[in-house]
């Protein structure tokens, strides 16, 4: 069990008093990978079970669907969906992310645990696509959450989304997909970013 | 034997039957897959899950009963595992079953699932008590039947003992139970059903209602001992029921063994270890066909009409089936 | 003869009395009839003390050695059961008085206050 | 009408327990044993010439007693019930009528006289002290009618009252000392048989007893004679 | 000492005091004491050397010998009802100069009652005795008059009816002297012996006497009168005219009765009994204090004259009948003034609030033993008498009579009763913990623990001021006395009975000291008794022994937790503890019924001291009598010609047991007197009090009933048992087990409130042991016997743990709980503990005793039974886990934030209950082996040790090697575990959950607790109307309904009673036969 030591702790200001005792207010540390055979070992067995997370956030999300028929079958590659934040590894922004689903995308992120990996689907995750100029979405996704590989097309076909898929697997099999770490690494310019653009912050900076 | 042998040879039988449970799961996936037409997941996918989660680099705990309940649980399917006695007449996959007959069987596994029920229940998330409530409702309507059929099987053999009961049904298939009394092992089967958690009776751990119900709040190294947990408690029962119901699997008799001693007159020790592990596989490999198949083709029941259901028909069969014995 | 003339005639006055104190509904009444069932009674306490052709038990001049004396203890009773009857009436009456006072009716039903 | 119905059952009923009283009455002409034994042995022991007498005041003194104590009880309670509460209002003179007035007077000390007369000699002749306390009594209630006089002195009725009763308990334990038991008139000589002071304490105990009952009725009677008045309604 | 002195002292202080009046108040007053006194003094002092041994007294009046004066006779009969009628007399007196209702009339009056009275008890002559009769009616007359308006009324109604029955006196006495030519009571008996009122007036002469004298002790039909008396009177009269004057009538009745016929002996005994019967059936509905002490005395005196005439035929010699009609008559003299003086009293201080002083500790405790010495318990004369009567009627096998006894007694027993409960329980205005009983939710304001108001120095200074209650204490003591006497004679006047009413009374008695002191006394008096009681018993005996005694200072340590007084909870709950003691080491019939009285009635008092237990404890109290009276009919009738055929003594026994442990059908009571009593009490109740029903079938199935039926010897009581006049108990009683098992079970699912559920658990686990012992094999017994001991100990520390919870969390419900393993870690271990023992989970010691209760149902031919066993204790898992989740799991509330552990005292007897489950777990042959060898001893031994494997004829269970397992299989994934994932793992606060990408609002919006077991009451919705409560309800309302029908006879107009007095004479006329 993790004592908690002198760790600098997470102000909490959008949180009234009363509810400051429901959080944990510590702050992502970076947890470094342990190099070597074991390290190769370990990313082969998170690349062959991703685990999704079902929580579709725009327009994209109606192309996991097509991955679970005969047709595409991602259990192939030991991919599956999982209904909860805490046990997938995987994160897929399916499309435009409006303010408000940020918001609900930052939260269930930082509730992933450890390796965790994000899949920026179609081009509104790139440049925000043919909602650049809106007033609620988000133009680029990678200034709030790290995302490790972008998909681009007005939603690109379950094969693309396979490819994307692929792509991510040797990237962790390269060791290269480390978001987790970067996201605890410059927490504070994420965090900025984010409550720049989300007013209604009734949460802990950081949810565990 | 002495204690560090039997400690041994507990191991042993544990690390055969875990791995054939891990397998069993993956097949089945592989099995369903294909029906639905998809090539499916690789055979050996529970073994990548678990060592995924375990590798898992972060872990959130709410509290220590949170911590002990995949303990629990997985102390719950060894222990259930480890006083079944697998195969019949062989020292080496006895287990500890000297100690407790077939009602200390049943009561440890309210262990697992009690520990379970704690863990969850200090999640603090609504969704794991309404999946334990739900699980506790259901799980005591299935016990009548399974306890009617057991009690049949008892009074016939004029025996609480597991050994006494698969040694009762050796010598070919004419005195197993499903043929002395079909009635107990109808009922015995839907019990099953109850247990296995598919679907009719998937309510509780439904996804889209309550995300996977209880272990909602369990992730990394907890998930992975959940996981371990569900193949051996999965194969602890498959056990439990080709003992009591489908004549066992032993050491030393049985239709592969009949065949190799009339090849090789005298049959080495491990050569009959061997085929009785091999005809356990086979008879629990089928019996979970039965439960895959039900599971696939029925949707699911609310928690009271599956009540309703386990106390109705089922518990009547069960009632049948002990008046059958008793004659 | 006589004796039997005395007690019946008492005990018919103790059916009147117990008539009166049934029927009548005034207190007074009540009382009277319950002083008429004394009378009554007392009447037959002497009647039963009586035998035919005795004299009172007065040694006195006129007492010749032959005579006959009634039996005096019935006459001694009966003179204590006088004085007991005239305290009960004495003290019901003062009832009354304070019952009629207190309600200003006499009547017996209209003082049913207690009721169950 | 149920209550009529019923009576008339309840009557029949009474009638119907005490009929065999009346129609086989015991008939045997002897005196019962006990009642033959007082009349012979009474004048000896006692000397009293009036057999009842004697039987009321020594052999069944207890009897006596226990009347005296019923009488006093009845008066207390008469007295308790209805004394004075202070709301009375003067209550007006009797207008009576002449004869009543002036013959009372002439009559009310013959009464009196008459009355002593009776409990002075109740061993001798029939009547006692219970008969001559009554006539007093009478007397006095003649006095109250006629109207001459409104209220009796209570301090000499208590007086009279407590007195007297004190002195029979008194002659009661006298007995117990110096005679053979409680009640027993013997301590005093018989004298001879007749005369006024003979038969022992007989016609002492008698006296005192007729001394007070005419108090204790003067009492009842004094205690009735308060009309209480209630707002509106005239006595 | 000569009797007359007091009557001369009496009448001549009765003349003179208007002089003394005139001296002043203060000499009158003196006077009028020193009177009674020196009345108390003669009387005593006759009493004392009759005692001695003296012959009777024999005193003549007016020097002359009996026939020819009125001689009075004192026997040891008439001097203890004088003495007693002295001492109420004067204490009346003080009573009446207290309330400064004494004017000079008023004590002229009383001096003369006192007269009256003492002239009715001594006097051997008729017509002597009709004018001390009506001495002390005038005086009664006159003294009812004195309390206003409406109590003119109802002196002017007691006229009337004392009037018609002195003329019935005097018509029936003249007759008399008639026939027989005496009027000495003892001259007449000859007269009458030698054949002279044989005739037609005889009889009918006898007759009126009987019946005045009957109108005079007011029989039913005929007393609406008196009841209209008792309610006007002054409370200080009502007291003597129920006790001093009725007794003393009824010593006259009991002179007179020698003349009676025996059909008139019947008729009048008839009427007794009627009486008592229907004024106790009318007494229920009374709301007016006075009128319903006036209903139970007119009861009491009629199971007085009832109990006179059953004694009469049976040629028992004098002193047994006078120990049952004394005893009875004494009790209810000194208890009767008691009450009416309390109430009076009560009245007065109506000031001081609320239901007056009574609630403070004497005045209750005080008015507690009026009300328990007149509903017969121990050790009460009353109760002794009680026995020997019911004795009497079981072998002349009236069974009607003894029914209607019984009704009677419990109809008195609920009035009385809820009349105690009311006024001594002090209003709980704080509201106390809220809670919801059934489904009406009961809502109370926050509660501190409820301390006793005063500190002890108020309490005694109180105490002192309002001197009278002093008075009051006179009778209790001698009661008391009286008590002493009646066990001595009864024989169980030694140390084993009497010790729990000796403790009882210290405790009450130190009521002034703190409240831990007295609970350190009482423990220690409980752990000695232990200690005392091991050596002197073995087998069966001494392990009951030691759950009980062990068990019950474990439990009274625990109630040390709580600062504050309680004066009821130790007194009783040492008293109770015990007389479970008493009840092992009992050898004769008479003790093994008392221990077994005050056993149960003490249980009913604990729970009493609960703050809304009011309701609950009053259904307790008719139980606990009821399984009283029936187990008394068959005690009684051992020794006896056996008139009771051993089905129906079998059926009675066991409804007895069965009620106190709450079997299916008897339980209505359990729930709420274990959920309404206090915390700490519940666990005391349930775990020890309730277990002592089972022992007791045990005895009476091994001891008791084979004695009756001369069964002796293990073989013929076995075979009878199981194929003999007892085989269907066995049938019977299993099914019973098993579906109280199974129904409180299903109940005990869907309560909100945790003290409800664990009471409905307690009632199923008692089931279950009624079913192992309904196999009346070794199996079977040695199933039930460790069942209760298991059930002892997780009950115990489920109660004591919930004890804990409830003090800090201030509320019972379980919904407003939650997360409370942060704050009360200890509490979570025990609680954690209990729940696996008792859902019978394999480690731990509770699946030991599911293990012998299966096998043993299998191997004894049950299997039907066995399979509804298991599936209840599969339902028992649920509300367990309901239980743990919805206090200690779940969303911690904030009003919990500031709570801390539970005290020391109740978490110290916890740990010693987790250390004893665990050695038993690990080490079953530490308990097993001692207990199969104790029912070896009893029946042929059908399973046994092999090393540390229990063998039996069907299965085999080796608790070592199940706990060895289950550690190993439990530490390894421990450590691997710790090593793989402990070190990553970060603890985190109750709102870090996945929660649909959404935070948490509020802890109580996020905790699932409320209704938690929704389907199942869904799928099992018809099977929830609770029948039992429905039945037992139903018929209490007809009771009622029966009884406020008859109330309508009294319409309260004199002249109807008048009516009613005649038409009675007619009817006993009638009954009797006199007409013809």
């Amino acid at each position: 069990m993790k004592t908690k030591t002198d760790k600098p702790v997470l102000p909490n200001l959008d949180l009234p008093a009363s509810d400051k005792g429901y959080f944990c207010d510590a702050r992502p540390e970076v947890v470094e990978p342990v190099k070597g055979i074991w390290e190769n070992f370990l990313n082969w067995g998170r690349a062959n079970s991703l685990w999704i997370l079902g929580f579709g956030t725009g327009c994209g999300a109606i192309e996991l669907r097509p991955l679970m028929t005969s047709r595409y079958d991602m259990y192939r590659f030991g991919v599956q969906p999982r209904p909860t934040p805490r046990q997938s590894g995987l994160f897929i922004i399916g499309g435009y992310a409006s303010v408000k689903t940020l918001k609900r995308i930052v939260r269930s992120y930082e509730q992933m645990q450890g390796p965790k990996f994000v899949l920026g689907l179609g081009s509104c995750t790139v440049n925000g696509g043919m909602y650049w100029d809106s007033y609620n979405t988000i133009n680029r996704l990678d200034q709030y959450i790290p995302v490790d590989v972008y998909i681009a097309g007005c939603m690109p076909r379950p094969e693309a989304l396979l490819a994307g898929i692929k792509a991510l697997k040797q990237r962790i099999l390269d060791g290269e997909a480390e978001g987790a770490n970067d996201y605890a690494r410059n927490f504070d310019w994420y965090k900025a970013n984010q409550k720049k653009i989300i007013t209604d912050w009734n949460m802990p900076d950081y949810n565990w | 034997m002495t204690i560090l042998g039997q400690i041994g040879a507990a191991a042993f039988s544990v690390f055969i039957f875990i791995n054939y449970g891990f397998l069993l799961a993956g097949s089945m996936a592989r099995i369903r897959a294909r029906v639905q037409g998809r090539i499916g997941q690789p055979v050996y996918q529970p073994y990548i899950d678990i060592l995924k989660n375990n590798a898992r680099r972060t872990a959130v705990h709410h509290g220590v009963m949170f911590f002990l309940g995949p303990v629990f649980r997985l102390a719950g399917g060894l222990g259930t595992f480890l006083f079944i006695p697998a195969i019949l007449n062989s020292p080496l996959f006895a287990n500890f079953s000297f100690s407790g007959d077939i009602l200390l069987v049943m009561y440890f596994i309210f262990f697992g699932q009690l520990g379970m029920a704690l863990g969850a229940g200090q999640s603090g998330h609504p969704y794991s008590p309404i999946g334990v409530s739900r699980g506790l409702a259901q799980m005591s309507a299935f016990e009548m039947p399974f306890i009617l059929s057991v009690l049949a099987l008892a009074i016939k053999h004029n025996s609480l003992s597991i050994t006494a009961i698969v040694q009762a049904q050796q010598g070919g298939i004419a005195n197993w139970s499903m043929i002395t009394n079909p009635l107990a092992v109808i009922a015995a089967i839907i019990a099953f059903l109850g247990m296995s958690m598919h679907n009719p009776f998937s309510v509780v751990i439904a996804p889209q209602e309550i995300p996977i119900g209880p272990p909602t709040e369990y992730h990394s190294g907890l998930l992975g001992m959940l996981q371990t947990n569900r193949s051996i408690f999965n194969a602890a029962k498959l056990v439990l029921y080709v003992n009591l119901f489908f004549g066992g699997a032993s050491a030393t008799e049985g239709v592969l063994y009949a065949l190799s001693a009339s090849v090789l007159h005298a049959v080495p020790v491990w050569l009959g270890v061997t085929l009785g592990v091999v005809t356990m596989v086979i008879k629990t490999f089928l019996l979970y066909f039965i439960t895959v198949f039900v599971g696939v083709s029925f949707p699911r029941f609310r928690t009271d009409q599956s009540i309703r259901f386990f106390l109705f028909v089922p518990t009547l069969i069960g009632l049948a089936g002990l008046f059958l014995a008793r004659l | 003869m006589i004796i039997q003339i005395i007690v019946s005639v008492g005990a018919l006055l103790v059916l009147i009395g117990l008539w009166g104190l049934l029927t009548r509904r005034n207190l007074i009444k009540m009382i009277i009839g319950f002083s008429i069932m004394d009378t009554g009674t007392h009447l037959i306490i002497v009647g039963l003390g009586y035998r035919e052709g005795a004299t009172a038990p007065i040694l006195d001049s006129s007492i010749t050695p032959g005579t006959h004396f009634v039996d005096p203890i019935p006459s001694a009773l009966v003179l204590t059961a006088i004085v007991i009857g005239l305290a009960v009436t004495a003290l019901m009456l003062a009832y009354a008085v304070r019952l009629y006072s207190s309600r200003g009716s006499a009547l017996i039903e209209d003082f049913k206050e207690n009721a169950l | 009408m149920i209550k009529r119905f019923l009576a008339i059952i309840a009557l029949l009923g009474a009638a119907a327990v005490l009929l065999p009283f009346v129609l086989n009455l015991p008939t045997e002409e002897a005196l019962p044993e006990l009642a033959s034994k007082y009349i012979e042995n009474a004048p000896g022991e006692l000397g009293a010439a009036n057999l009842v007498t004697s039987i009321i005041v020594t052999y069944r003194g207890l009897d006596t007693l226990g009347e005296v104590a019923v009488l006093f009880a009845a008066t207390a309670a008469v007295g308790l019930l209805l004394k004075r509460t202070g709301n009375e209002v003067g209550v007006s003179h009797w207008k009576s009528s002449e004869i009543l007035k002036s013959g009372g007077g002439f009559l009310f000390p013959l009464i009196i006289l008459y009355g002593v007369y009776i409990f002075l000699h109740g061993h001798l002749t029939p009547g006692g002290g219970f008969q001559g306390g009554v006539v007093i009594a009478t007397g006095f209630l003649l006095l109250l009618l006629s109207g001459s006089v409104d209220s009796f002195n209570h301090t000499v009725m208590s007086l009279v009252e407590s007195l007297s009763g004190f002195a029979y308990v008194a002659v009661a334990l006298a007995g117990l000392i110096w005679a053979a038991g409680f009640l027993d008139p013997r301590f005093l000589p018989q004298g001879d048989f007749g005369r006024l002071f003979s038969a022992g304490a007989i016609p002492v105990i008698y006296s005192l007893i007729g001394l007070k009952v005419g108090a204790e009725l003067l009492g009842i009677l004094d205690a009735m004679r308060c009309k209480v008045r209630r707002e509106g309604v005239t006595a | 000492m000569n009797p007359l002195i007091a009557l001369a002292v009496l009448m001549g202080t009765a003349f003179t005091m208007p002089l003394f009046e005139k001296a002043g108040l203060k000499p009158a007053r003196l006077i009028f004491l020193a009177a009674l006194t020196l009345l108390l003094v003669i009387s005593g002092g006759i009493l004392v050397n009759l005692l001695n041994g003296a012959p009777d007294l024999e005193v003549a009046t007016a020097g002359f010998k009996a026939p020819f004066s009125i001689n009075f006779r004192i026997g040891l009969a008439e001097a203890a009802v004088w003495s007693a009628a002295a001492l109420v007399l004067l204490i009346g007196g003080s009573y009446m100069i207290h309330r400064e209702e004494d004017g000079m009339y008023d004590r002229m009056l009383y001096l003369v009652l006192a007269l009256g009275v003492t002239g009715l008890i001594l006097t051997r002559d008729l017509f002597n005795l009709f004018v001390f009769l009506e001495i002390s009616s005038i005086a009664v007359y006159g003294l009812i008059g004195r309390g206003g308006e409406r109590s003119l009324q109802a002196g002017f109604k007691y006229m009337i009816a004392g009037g018609i029955s002195s003329i019935l006196f005097l018509i029936g006495t003249v007759f008399l002297y008639r026939l027989t030519g005496t009027l000495n009571i003892d001259g007449m008996a000859a007269a009458a012996g030698s054949g002279s009122l044989a005739g037609t007036v005889g009889a009918s002469a006898v007759f009126i006497l009987a019946i005045s004298m009957l109108i005079e002790l007011k029989p039913f039909p005929a007393n609406g009168w008196a009841l209209d008396a008792y309610q006007e009177a002054p409370s200080g009269i009502g007291a003597l005219l129920s006790s001093a004057q009725a007794s003393a009538v009824f010593i006259a009745f009991t002179k007179i009765s020698p003349l009676f016929g025996d059909r008139l002996a019947a008729v009048l005994g008839g009427i007794g009994m009627l009486t008592f019967f229907f004024a106790n059936l009318m007494g229920m509905r009374q709301k007016d204090e006075k009128r319903m002490f006036g209903y139970s005395s007119t009861g009491q005196i009629g199971l007085v004259i009832f109990a006179w005439f059953a004694v009469r035929g049976t040629g028992m010699p004098e002193t047994a009948a006078w120990f049952i009609v004394g005893g009875l008559l004494l009790t209810h003299l000194f208890a009767k003034a008691g009450l009416f003086w309390l109430s009076g009293l009560a009245d007065k201080s109506k000031g001081e609030g609320g239901n007056g002083f009574l609630h403070k500790v004497l005045p209750s405790a005080l008015a507690g033993i009026f009300v328990m010495s007149l509903l017969a318990l121990p050790p009460f004369p009353s109760f002794f008498a009680k026995m020997e009567l019911v004795k009497l009627l079981v072998t002349g096998g009236s069974w009607w009579i003894l029914t209607a006894l019984f009704l009677g007694s419990l109809f008195e027993a609920a009035y009385l009763f809820t009349w105690l409960v009311k006024k001594t329980k002090a209003e709980c205005t704080d509201g106390g913990a809220d809670t919801v009983n059934g489904d009406s939710l009961v809502v109370g304001k926050r509660a501190g623990p409820d301390i006793l108001t005063d500190s002890p120095a108020a309490e005694v200074s109180s105490l002192l001021k309002s001197s009278t209650s002093l008075w009051v204490v006179i009778p209790a003591l001698a009661l008391g006395g009286l008590s002493a006497a009646w066990a001595y004679m009864a024989g169980v006047f030694n140390v084993i009975a009497m010790a729990p009413f000796a403790a009882a009374l210290l405790m009450l008695l130190l009521a002034f000291l703190p409240g831990r002191v007295r609970g350190f006394l009482a423990v220690l008096v409980s752990a000695a008794a232990a200690w005392w009681i091991w050596p002197r018993t073995e087998g069966i005996d001494q392990i009951f022994a030691m759950l009980f005694l062990g068990g019950g200072s474990l439990n009274l340590f625990a109630g040390l937790y709580r600062k504050d007084r309680r004066p009821g909870f130790w007194a009783f709950s040492l008293m109770t503890v015990l007389s479970l003691g008493a009840l092992v080491l009992a050898r004769t019939p008479l003790e093994i019924f008392m221990a077994w009285e005050v056993m149960s009635v003490g249980a009913v008092l604990i729970a009493l001291q609960g703050k809304r237990a009011a309701g609950p404890a009053r259904t307790g109290m008719l139980f606990a009598l009821g399984g009283g009276y029936l187990l008394m009919t068959v005690l009684m009738s051992i020794g006896t010609t056996t008139v009771l055929s051993p089905a129906v003594a079998a059926i009675l026994v066991v409804i007895a047991f069965l009620s106190k442990s709450g079997a299916l059908g008897l339980h209505v009571w359990v729930p709420g007197s274990y959920a309404e009593a206090d915390n700490d009490a519940t666990s005391l109740l349930s775990s020890v009090i309730s277990k002592a029903g089972i022992w007791a079938m045990m005895i009476f199935s091994i001891r008791i009933l084979p004695g009756i039926y001369g069964l002796d010897g293990p073989e013929l009581w076995l075979q009878a048992f199981n194929s003999g006049p007892f085989s269907f108990l066995s049938g019977i009683l299993g099914w019973i087990g098993v579906l109280t098992a199974l129904v409180a079970t299903i109940v005990a699912v869907f309560q909100e409130d945790i003290k409800y559920t664990l009471a409905w658990s307690s009632i199923s686990q008692l089931g279950y042991i009624i079913l192992a012992f309904s196999l009346f094999d070794h199996f079977g017994w040695t199933a039930a016997i460790y069942l209760s001991i298991n059930h002892f100990l997780f009950k115990a520390m489920l109660f004591l743990a919930i004890t804990g919870v409830i003090y800090r969390v201030k509320t019972r419900l379980m919904y407003k709980m939650g997360g409370l393993i942060a704050p009360m870690p200890i509490t979570f271990i025990t609680v954690l503990i209990a729940i696996i023992a008792l859902a019978g989970v394999p480690p731990l010691s509770g699946f030991g005793g599911k293990w012998l209760v299966y096998s043993a149902l299998i191997q004894g031919g049950r299997p039907v039974q066995a399979a509804l066993a298991m599936f209840s204790s599969g339902i028992a898992f649920l509300y367990l886990y309901r239980l743990i989740h919805s206090i200690f799991l779940g969303q911690r509330k904030d009003d919990s934030l500031g709570i801390k552990e539970a005290p020391f005292w109740l978490i110290l007897p916890q740990i010693v209950l987790i250390a004893l489950i665990m050695l038993i777990s690990a080490f079953p042959t530490v308990i097993l082996k001692p207990i199969i060898a104790a029912v070896g001893e009893l029946m042929p031994a059908v399973i046994g040790f092999e090393g540390s494997t229990l063998m039996s004829a069907i299965g085999y269970w080796n608790g070592s090697w199940v706990m060895y397992v289950t550690m190993g299989v439990f530490m390894i994934p421990l450590v691997l575990l710790l090593i793989g994932t402990g070190r990553k793992t970060r603890k985190v606060k109750q709102f870090n959950i996945v929660f649909a990408a959404e935070r948490p609002y509020r802890p109580e919006t996020t905790h699932y607790a409320h209704n938690f077991f929704a389907p199942y009451r869904k799928a099992l919705g018809s099977l929830m109307n609770p029948l039992g409560r429905k039945f037992w309800e139903g018929s209490a309302g007809g009771v009622t309904a029966v009884s406020s029908a008859f109330r309508r006879l009294y319409t309260g107009n004199g002249q109807t009673y008048a009516l009613h007095i005649v038409l009675f004479t007619m009817a006993a006329a009638l009954f009797a036969g006199v007409f013809a």
